[in-house]
Parts: C-alpha cells; structure tokens; sequence
C-alpha cells in the first residue's frame, strides 16, 4: 500500500511541476499567482499521500496549516494590486 | 564541568540588558532614559563584580542553564578574555550613555519621541547582546547573539532617517546576514561533524581533518564579514560616518567587536590545533592590507566622520595582526600568551578611543554644522576639552607611552622578534604612523587660526564634552586596569633615548604622510612639489581601489574566494 | 476487510490522479488565463477531494479523518475565494488595456 | 519508491530555487519562492522533521510569501533601473565559479560526514522524563536548551523594535501600515469573516498538541497571526496604535514570563531555567501560553510594518 | 542513496545557487530573495544531519530540529526587518539602489540636503 501511495505523491508531485512551468512562465502575475493554488491543491495531495505512506500522522497538521495559509498569498496579492500601482507613500496619507 | 561559584552573574549580565529593553518599552516616553540609566548602572556593577571575582580566582566562571550540562544543555563560560571585554563594553556604554544624555535626553511632559526611545533600547540591546558572545559557550546561541547585535545595530545606523543612511543601513544587514549565514553553516557542519556545538567539547573532539578545516574557513569569513575586514568593509564608512555620533560610537567601538571577538575565540579555544600558521599569516596581511587602504582613505577624506570611520578600517586591521604572533614555539597551535595579550589590549583601547573620537568628531559637528576638516580652523580654542579629548584617543592609538596600545604594540612586537617574523615589526611600527598621520592631520587644522572672523558656534553639552574626554583617558589607562600587574620590563622610561626616538619618528612619519595625502595641503610650502604630486596620485589610486573592492559583486566574490584560500592554507599543512 | 479498503483507497487516490492530470492538461493546452484558473480550481480541487477520500479509511482516528475533511473543505474555500479574486485582477488588466 | 518521490522532489525545489535566482521580474521570483517554500514542507516530512515542516509552512508558505508579494509589487517601478546596474559577463561567471566552488566543497562534506552519525537522541531519550512533556523536540526548545528559545523570542521583539525605528518622526506612536478600505460585501471580507475562527482554532489546536506531538506555541501563533493580518487586509479591524499601553504589555508579557518562571529556577531548582522536579510541564506550558499572544502580535505586526499614519487622539 | 544523503546534496546545490543570486542580483529585494535560498539550504542541511543521527526510536535527531525551528525564525526576522528597511529606502528616495552608496564629495555637509 505504502508503495502505491508514494507512486500517486510522486504522479501528483510530476503533475505539479508540469503545471508550475508553465504558470511561472507568465506572462502577468495574475497568471503566476495561480501557482500558490496550484501547488495549494496538488502540494497538500501530495504531501497527505507522503505522510499516510510514512505513518506519520501528524503530517495532516502540516496540511492543514499549510490549507489555512495556501491563500494567504493570494489575498496579499489582492491587496496589493488593489491598491493604486504608485502606491500612496506615507506623505500623501498624512 | 559543573556550575562555579557566581555563575549567577554571567546570566545576569545578559539578562540585565534585555529585561531593561522590555520594561523600557513597555514604560515607554520619558521613562525610556531612566531605565536605561538604571540599567547602566547595575550593568556595571554585575560586571564589577565579575571581574574582581575572577581576578582573585583567576578560574574560568561556568554557569549550566538549566542545570543540564553540554553536549543537551548550554554552558555560559567566561574566562579573563571574556571579562575584559565585558568591563571594556560596559566602560564604554557608560561613557556612551553620559554622552548621549543631552541628544536623546527627554523633555518633560513631551510626547514620545522615536530617536531616543529606540536609541536607548537599541544601546540596552547591544550590550545584553555583546554581553552574550562574550560569554555564551554555544555555537548556536553564538550565532543567535550575532544576530541579536546585527538587528540591534542596524536601526542605529538610520537613526536618522535620511535616504543616505536607509541605504548604509541596508547594505550593512544583507552583508551581515551572509556573513551569518556562512558561520551557521559551519556550525551546522561542525555538529554533522561531532554531535556537539559547545566550545568546550568541540576544543575535546576536534581534529584537523577535512571537514573541520573547511569549517574553519566558512566561520571565519563569514565573521570577518561582520567585522568589516579588508577587503570585506562594504557596508562600514556610509554606516558608522552617517550614523548620529552617539551611535556612531556603538556601532564603531562596539559592535564590530562582538565577531572579531569570536574569530578569537575560534581559532584560539575551539580549534588551536586546526589553525594553521600560513591561514594565520592570511589573516594578518588581510589586516596590514587594511591599515594601509583604511589610512590612506582616511586621510583623503574631507569629512571629519568619514575619516575617522576609514581610521576604524584600519585599526580593525591591527586587530589581526597578532594572529600568526601568538602560535607556538613549532608553529603548529595558537596558545594563549603575549601576543593575545596584546591584541585583546588593543582591542580594549580601540574601544574606547574610537568611541571617544567619534564623540569629539560629533560635539564638532554639532557646534559647526558640519564636519569638514578644511573648516575646522579655531576650533581647539572654542572646543578645548573636545578637541583634547580627540588627541588623547589619538595619541592612545598610535601607542604613545602610556596608553594600553603602546603595552599591545610591545608585547606584539616582542613576540614578533622571538618568532622571527620581523615583517610583522615593520607593519606594527607603519600602523602607528599611519595612525599619526591622521591625527596629526586633524589637530594641525583644529589648532589653526581662523582666517576670517570666528566662526559662530552652538553650544554644546558639557557633559558630552566630558564623557568623550572620560573615554578618551580611559583608552590612554584602561589598559591597566583592565589587565592588572603587568610585568614591569614591559613598561619602560618613555624619555629613554630609544623609546623617545621612535615615538617622535612615528610623529615625523605621520607628519610626512598627511602633508602629501591630504586633499587640501596642509602648508602652502607644500603645495604642488612633485612629492606631493605623486602621493596624491597615489591616494587617488588607493580611493579608486577601495571604491572597487566595495562594490557589491567584488566584495561578495572576495569573501568566497577568500573561504577558498583559507580553506586551501588549512589544508596545506606541515607535516607533523 | 483491509483488501476492501486497500482496494477503496487504490480506486480513489488514482481517480485524483486522473484529475491532476486533467488539470495540468488543460493549463497546459488552454489558450487563456481564465480557462486555464478552470482547469486549475475545478478539476485539482476535485482531484485533492478524491484522494481525501480515498485515504480516510486508511486514518488511525477519527480526529485524523475529520482533519482531512476539514482539510479539503479549507482548499476549497480558499480555492474558491482566492480564484475569483484572482479572475477579478485579470479582469481588470484586460480592461486597462 | 520513496527515493524516486525524494529525487523528484529535490530536482522540482533545485529548479525553483534556480527561477527565483534568475527570473526577469521580482514579482515572478517570489512566486517561485513561494513555491519553493511549499515544496520543502515536503522535504521535511520526507527528513522525518514534523515539527520543521509545520514552522515552514506557516513562516515560509504563508507569512514570508505575503510579506516579499507586498514588497514586490511596491518595488515593481525600480526593477529597470536595477536591471542595468547589474554586473557584467566577468562577474557573472566568476560568482557562478566561486558558487559551484562552494557548492561541490559542501557536497564532498555531506559525502564525507562520519559513520555512524553522531547524535543526540539517546540522550534527549534519557532525560525526556524529566521534563514530563512527550515531544522531544518541545523538551529541548523548552528545557534543555530553553535558552535560545527566550533568546528567539527576544530576536523577534528586537527586529520588531528595528521595523518601527523606521518610521517617520511624526507617524511615531501611530499606526503601522496603510489604511484598509473595508468592501464590505467583498469577497476578502468574506473570507475573512470565514476564515480566521477556523484558523485561531487550528491555531489553538497546534500550539497544544506541542506538548506531546509536532507543534507548538511558534506554529500556532503564526497561524494566529496570518489570520489576524487577513482581518486587518479586509478593513475590518486597523492595526493598532504602536503607543497602546496594552500593546507594549502584551509585546512583553511573553518574554518576561519566561524569565520570571527561570529566575523562580535559580530559588526553586539551583539554575536559571530550570524547573522544579515534578512540576516542569505545567511550568512550559505556562511558557508557551505566555509567549503565544506575544509571538502573535510580534509576527502579525511585523508583516504590517512601520508606522505610516499619525498618532490619533 | 539515503533520503539524508539526497537532502544533503541538495542543500549543498541551494546553497551555491543562493550564493549566486546574492552575489550577481543587483536589487536587494532579489538578494533578500537570494539570502532565504541560502538559508533554507543551511537549514537543508542541518536537516539532512538531523535525519542521519535518528536512533532511540526518534525520526532525528531533535536537538538539530528544534536548532532549526529556532533558525527559520531569526531568518525571518531578518527577511522582515530588511524587506521593512528596503520600502522605507524606497519611500524616502524613490529608488532601491544599493550602489551609489559612496558620499557625494560635493555635497559641503550632511544636514545640507
């Protein structure tokens, strides 16, 4: 059994890297966000397969956090994109 | 190995510091410099009281965190090195603290404001973490604590804010966090190596072997880039020239000295037998390397606080010269003898002269408005105990009798004879006429009279003038108290005929020198003799080379390659 | 029984194999951000929710198969959320052209 | 068939380590990076370290990914300029000579390291009891070396202290960051009504488990802190002023605790930092539950920055 | 090849490329970037070193694990207070240059900006 799911985490992981070269590639960084929640889905599969095949259990918890924060970068992105390119300094805040 | 008696104090004296940042941040406002103060004081005292412990018993001070002794636990160690440099350190803050009280003194009934509150936590946060590598026997708590006195000294460096000083202030951390980065992969290397980070162990476990010497390499490039060692002192003169005085004086006296401090105590306590002479003769030109370009620069300056920033180059240069000095008598392990004596000397009285001399350097700036040297005429007359505070550093750094750098530069000097190096006597005489080309530089402008009429002046602090001159005589005594009986053949007649003669050569060296590199001649005699002429193109030459080995890519390409060539010297050893 | 749900966890996890394929198919053939965030959000995050399923039986406690739904619920809200703001900044740019 | 996951894995975070060096743009050599920090999670479950695999994820998926995103997209306009202050062809391969110089030394060290490994896990085994907590690596952050995790702690208020000295004299005391508009029907705001109870209790979840299994006071206050910047990006809260009596107390509170619980020590159990036979675990755990809002508010005001807005009355 | 063996030699390979980046990579926001590769490659190692010394039932040896929970703060600490320096350098001098850092001769003084 453990064999198998190391073959699916390493399938996942390929799967993973395909993705990457290509979201990485651009050409906008709305594209190149995508890869938090390509690496958001496929590196917790991964990772859930990898920890169920080394029994080790407290591997859900690193998923877990790593769920709860996989979009934690979007959002930041968001943010700063919501905000105007030539951002308000300080100055012009006062 | 057990707790001794006292060890109490050693976690005190780290821990008084830091639990004085906390309250002071929580108290906050004007409460800030009283902490600080409080804090001060009972600093000393801690230190004090060290100190006079270890002189009665002469034994090294352990205390077990914890109760649980190394290789689990984490030992506190501090031996006579390391209470030296903690009493220097606290003599020094002292000084600091007295100086600053009129910059970053409250007001009362004013609100907050953020120079002071961070400049007194920063200081607090210094010591606390200087304190820590002194005595800290952990390799990772080590690079914990460098990290702890980089954080605390960076915001130093922009105090101010201004765009100039943001960039030092930059430059400064990304230099630093690479040179902790390669120590700590040594660390991490060293503990694949044999399972332990404690000092003590390690000294025990430790062979010349490949891996301990490429350890070695990495740990000490990666702290000389911390100390600012030529070719690796980037980020030094726009930080410690832009920083306000009082800061200028932390992060020059002190800071530096945390990581020099622990390239000594690598090579001496944890791997003696690893070090080779040819890496230590590396080590040291590196330093000579740097007294020459620190001085000539120096001298090429037209800013008061630049030069003395490049002087500090330079002296951090002198700081290594006693490596290849102090190994034994087969030139096969570094012990602990005169030589280490001498450079823990000099150590000392930089400490104190460099924080006096930036002091001075920022009264005059305060008074003028600026700093540049070719203005400073009348100032000696205005200024007395500023500008004498100035000369007594400076005389304490050129090692004129009595000052603690005469005792290191004899003791270097003696031991450079017994060893047969005499090419290290040459480059100790030549340090101290740079050192007095420099100073006599300053003091010839300083004392002249002013051509118009007197400058207007603001008046500064008295207590600043002070404290700067308190520090100034300290460098010039410190030594001795610092060190206790010396043996009396060391300390000779100052007005003996040959002791008179080299110290006025040294003063017509240095004279000689600041007449040709100064940008401004000194005499009208000079001015445009084809001597003059070629030093200057000389000094020229030297600015552009510095200019280049401090760019970014050529700074970080010498500290691998020199990772490399230390590394290569380790490996090519004597055979036993 | 244990051959049941090996066999269970076999069908399951390679069904989410199938749909990570799928996915990194269509980012790679499709011609246009916004398809492309389909493929991503839909067929990964089914792809995820398939091999949560699939190793369920295969968790020691109860805490540990709770974890792992709460774990896919968490991606697909993220998920969710996070393309959308995504599609909105693409959005935007294509408007500022 | 492990190795083939593990070769896979090492090549996939080479190659992004590679892209974050040398992409074009900054904004895409973060997303490499933060990619990269995903990834080895992985690496550390494969090195059996749970406990690092939970402080990577929370420090280097989540908080670090959102701090250097932010940075990038200000900094976008000073790219070119930097572009062509970039060193010539000599340079380049002379920097990537001494790289793979250093490269191929540490790698004849990795092959080199002695057999058997030498290690302190007998040891920790031998006196975990002593400390009455199960995991052990919590009995050494918190026991045998319980030193340098005070020390952590106060590396974190002090980098916090360098951030705000950054501010301009008169923001001083006022609130770090800029102003959030609040959409409240936004999609952020959502999340961000959703999320953060889910989050805080996860956050609980970890930081308590940290007694006996991976986890820990560290990891749960990063997730702490990631949703608390997630309310504040929605608009609904605003940091708080840098000047708050209360704020201080609680930046505080953790590392003080700490040192009171070790001073008792010296009284108590003859060292600093050491705990009295049989009551050690309550006593970390005090600890840890001290330190916890400290920590949450040190990263979480980290992130935001120096103070950008006047002191309100 | 053991997992620790693999790991090692990839840490060995981070650190290089860090290395790389730091040295060549003129803005600082790619040398913070170029510093965290480094350290995650130190940090790689001292995994790998802590995954050889498993014994006593332990995965690895936990004094190097907990060591590196301890070292993945402070290199966050530092990654934070110089992403915080390098936008306040921006804010005050619209530019990120680290190079022109040498003091302009011309200028008489420092306060006379």
């Amino acid at each position: 059994m453990a064999d198998f799911l190391l073959i699916a985490a390493a399938f996942v992981l390929a799967m993973v890297a395909l993705g990457l070269i290509r979201i990485l590639r651009g050409p906008d960084d709305a594209d190149r966000m995508m890869a938090a929640q390509l690496l958001g889905t496929g590196g917790i599969a991964s990772l859930l397969l990898a920890g169920t095949a080394t029994g080790e259990a407290a591997t859900i918890d690193v998923a877990l956090t790593l769920a709860l924060l996989a979009a934690f970068a979007s959002f930041a992105f968001v943010k700063a994109h919501s905000t105007p390119a030539d951002a308000p300094t300080p100055e012009d805040d006062a | 190995m057990l707790t001794t008696p006292g060890g109490t104090l050693l976690v005190m004296a780290v821990l008084v510091p830091f639990v004085g940042v906390l309250l002071g941040l929580t108290l906050g406002g004007r409460h800030v410099w009283r902490v600080a103060a409080v804090t001060v004081l009972a600093g000393l005292a801690i230190v004090a009281s060290l100190a006079s412990m270890l002189l009665q018993s002469g034994d090294t001070v352990v205390y077990l965190l914890g109760g649980w002794a190394p290789p689990l636990g984490i030992a506190l160690r501090a031996d006579s090195l390391s209470v030296v440099m903690m009493l220097a350190v606290a003599v020094v803050i002292c000084g600091i603290g007295l100086y600053a009280r009129s910059d970053f003194g409250s007001v009362a009934g004013a609100a907050e404001a953020r120079a002071p509150f961070t400049f007194w936590l920063l200081l607090l946060a210094v010591w606390g973490s200087l304190n820590l590598v002194f005595v800290s026997g952990d390799l990772f708590t080590l690079y914990v604590a460098l990290e702890l006195v980089t954080f605390s000294g960076v915001p130093l460096v922009c105090l101010d804010g201004r765009g100039e000083t943001l960039r030092a202030a930059l430059r400064y951390l990304l230099f630093a966090l690479a040179g902790s980065l390669l120590y700590l992969l040594g660390a991490v290397l060293l503990y694949g190596a044999y399972g332990t980070l404690d000092i003590a162990l390690l000294a025990e476990r430790i062979r010349p072997e490949p891996i301990a010497w490429s350890v070695a390499a990495l740990m000490t490039v990666g702290l000389l880039a911390k100390t600012a060692l030529f070719p690796l002192h980037l980020w030094l003169p726009p930080a410690h020239a832009g920083a306000p005085a009082a800061a200028s004086a932390v992060l020059s006296a002190l800071v530096i000295k945390g990581s020099w401090f622990l390239v000594v105590r690598l090579w001496f306590d944890v791997m003696p037998g690893v070090v080779t002479l040819s890496a230590a003769q590396l080590l040291a030109g590196l330093g000579a390397a740097a007294i020459v370009v620190g001085s000539v620069v120096a001298l090429r300056q037209e800013r008061l606080k630049l030069l003395v920033a490049y002087s500090t180059i330079a002296q951090i240069g002198y700081l290594f010269l006693m490596f290849p000095l102090a190994f034994d008598a087969g030139g096969s392990a570094l012990v602990h003898g005169p030589a280490l004596t001498g450079g823990l000397l000099q150590a000392v009285s930089h400490a104190t002269a460099k924080a006096a001399m930036f002091m001075a350097a920022g009264l005059v700036y305060a008074a003028l408005g600026h700093d540049r040297i070719a203005d400073l005429a009348g100032v000696a007359r205005a200024m007395p105990i500023t500008i004498l505070a100035f000369a007594l550093a400076g005389l304490a750094l050129m090692g004129v009798v009595p000052s603690g750098a005469y005792l290191a530069k004899k003791l270097m000097l003696d031991a450079a004879a017994s060893s047969g190096q005499w090419w290290w006597e040459g480059v100790l005489q030549g340090g101290a006429v740079f050192t007095a080309a420099y100073v006599v530089l300053v003091l010839t402008h300083v004392m002249r009279r002013p051509r118009g009429p007197a400058q207007p002046l603001k008046r500064v602090s008295r207590l600043s003038e002070f404290a700067a001159l308190f520090l100034g005589l300290c460098s010039l005594l410190l030594a001795f108290a610092a060190l206790g009986p010396l043996p009396g053949d060391l300390v000779k007649n100052p007005l003996a005929p040959g002791e008179l003669g080299t110290t006025l050569l040294v003063f017509l060296g240095g004279t000689l020198l600041a007449l040709g590199l100064s940008p401004q001649p000194l005499l009208a005699a000079t001015r445009g003799g084809p001597l003059r002429r070629t030093m200057t193109r000389a000094g020229i030459a030297f600015e552009h080379s510095d200019g280049f080995v401090r760019r970014w890519p050529s700074a970080s390409i010498a500290l691998l390659t020199l990772a490399a060539l230390f590394g290569w010297l380790l490996l090519a050893r004597p055979l036993p | 029984m244990s051959a049941v749900i090996n066999l269970w966890t076999v069908i399951a996890v390679s069904g989410g194999a199938v749909f990570f394929l799928a996915g990194t198919t269509g980012l790679l053939r499709f011609p246009d951000a916004f398809t492309r965030l389909h493929a991503l959000t839909k067929a990964d995050n089914l792809g995820l929710g398939l091999v949560v399923l699939g190793l369920l039986p295969q968790m020691d406690s109860v805490s540990g198969g709770l974890k792992l739904l709460c774990i896919w619920g968490l991606v697909l809200l993220s998920g969710a959320t996070a393309s959308q703001l995504i599609a909105r900044a693409l959005v935007r740019r294509d408007v500022q052209r | 068939m492990s190795d083939a996951l593990n070769i896979g894995l090492a090549g996939l975070i080479l190659g992004l380590a590679l892209w974050s060096i040398v992409a074009r743009e900054a904004f895409a050599a973060v997303e490499g990076f933060m990619a990269f920090g995903l990834l080895l999670t992985l690496a550390w479950v494969q090195l059996h370290g749970i406990d690092v695999a939970l402080t990577e994820a929370a420090i280097g998926g989540g908080l670090t990914g959102a701090l250097l995103i932010g940075a990038a997209t200000r900094l976008r306009s000073t790219e070119a300029a930097a572009r062509v202050e970039g060193p010539g062809a000599p340079t380049r391969w002379l920097a990537a000579g001494v790289s793979v110089a250093v490269t191929a030394a540490l790698a004849v060290g990795v092959l080199a390291l002695p057999v058997p490994a030498p290690t302190l896990a007998p040891d920790v085994a031998a006196h975990i009891a002593v400390t009455g907590v199960g995991n052990p690596i919590t009995a050494v952050l918190l026991a045998f070396r319980a030193m340098d995790t005070l020390l952590e702690a106060i590396v974190l208020l002090f980098a916090l202290i360098g951030v705000w000295s950054l501010a301009p004299d008169r923001f001083w005391g006022g609130r770090p960051g800029l102003r959030q508009q609040a959409d409240p029907n936004g999609i952020l705001a959502y999340v961000a009504r959703v999320l953060p109870p889910i989050g805080v209790i996860a956050g609980i979840y970890i930081f308590w488990v940290g007694a006996d299994h991976p986890g820990g006071k560290f990891q749960g206050a990063t997730l702490m802190a990631a949703m608390w910047l997630l309310v504040m990006m929605a608009g609904l809260a605003d940091a708080p002023p840098i000047s708050r009596t209360w704020l201080r107390i609680l930046l505080v509170a953790g590392p003080l605790v700490f040192i009171a619980i070790g001073v008792v020590g010296v009284v108590t159990a003859d060292a600093f930092l050491a705990y009295p036979p049989g009551i050690a675990k309550p006593l970390i755990l005090v600890i840890e539950f001290a330190l916890m809002p400290t920590l949450t508010l040190i990263l979480g005001l980290m992130l935001v920055g120096a103070p950008q807005r006047g002191p309100l009355p | 090849m053991s997992a620790a063996t693999l790991f090692g030699l990839c840490a060995a390979a981070l650190i290089g490329i860090g290395l790389y980046g730091l040295i060549v990579n003129p803005h600082p926001l790619r040398k913070i970037l170029a510093f965290n590769v480094v350290g995650s490659g130190v940090f790689m190692l001292f995994g790998a070193i802590a995954r050889r010394g498993a014994a006593a039932g332990m995965g690895g040896d936990p004094v190097p694990q907990a060591l590196l929970i301890t070292g993945i703060v402070v290199a966050f600490s530092a990654t934070a207070l110089a992403v915080a320096l390098l936008l306040r350098l921006f804010d005050e001098t619209r530019s990120v240059s680290l190079a022109s850092d040498a003091p302009d001769k011309t200028q008489p003084g420092v306060d006379d900006v």
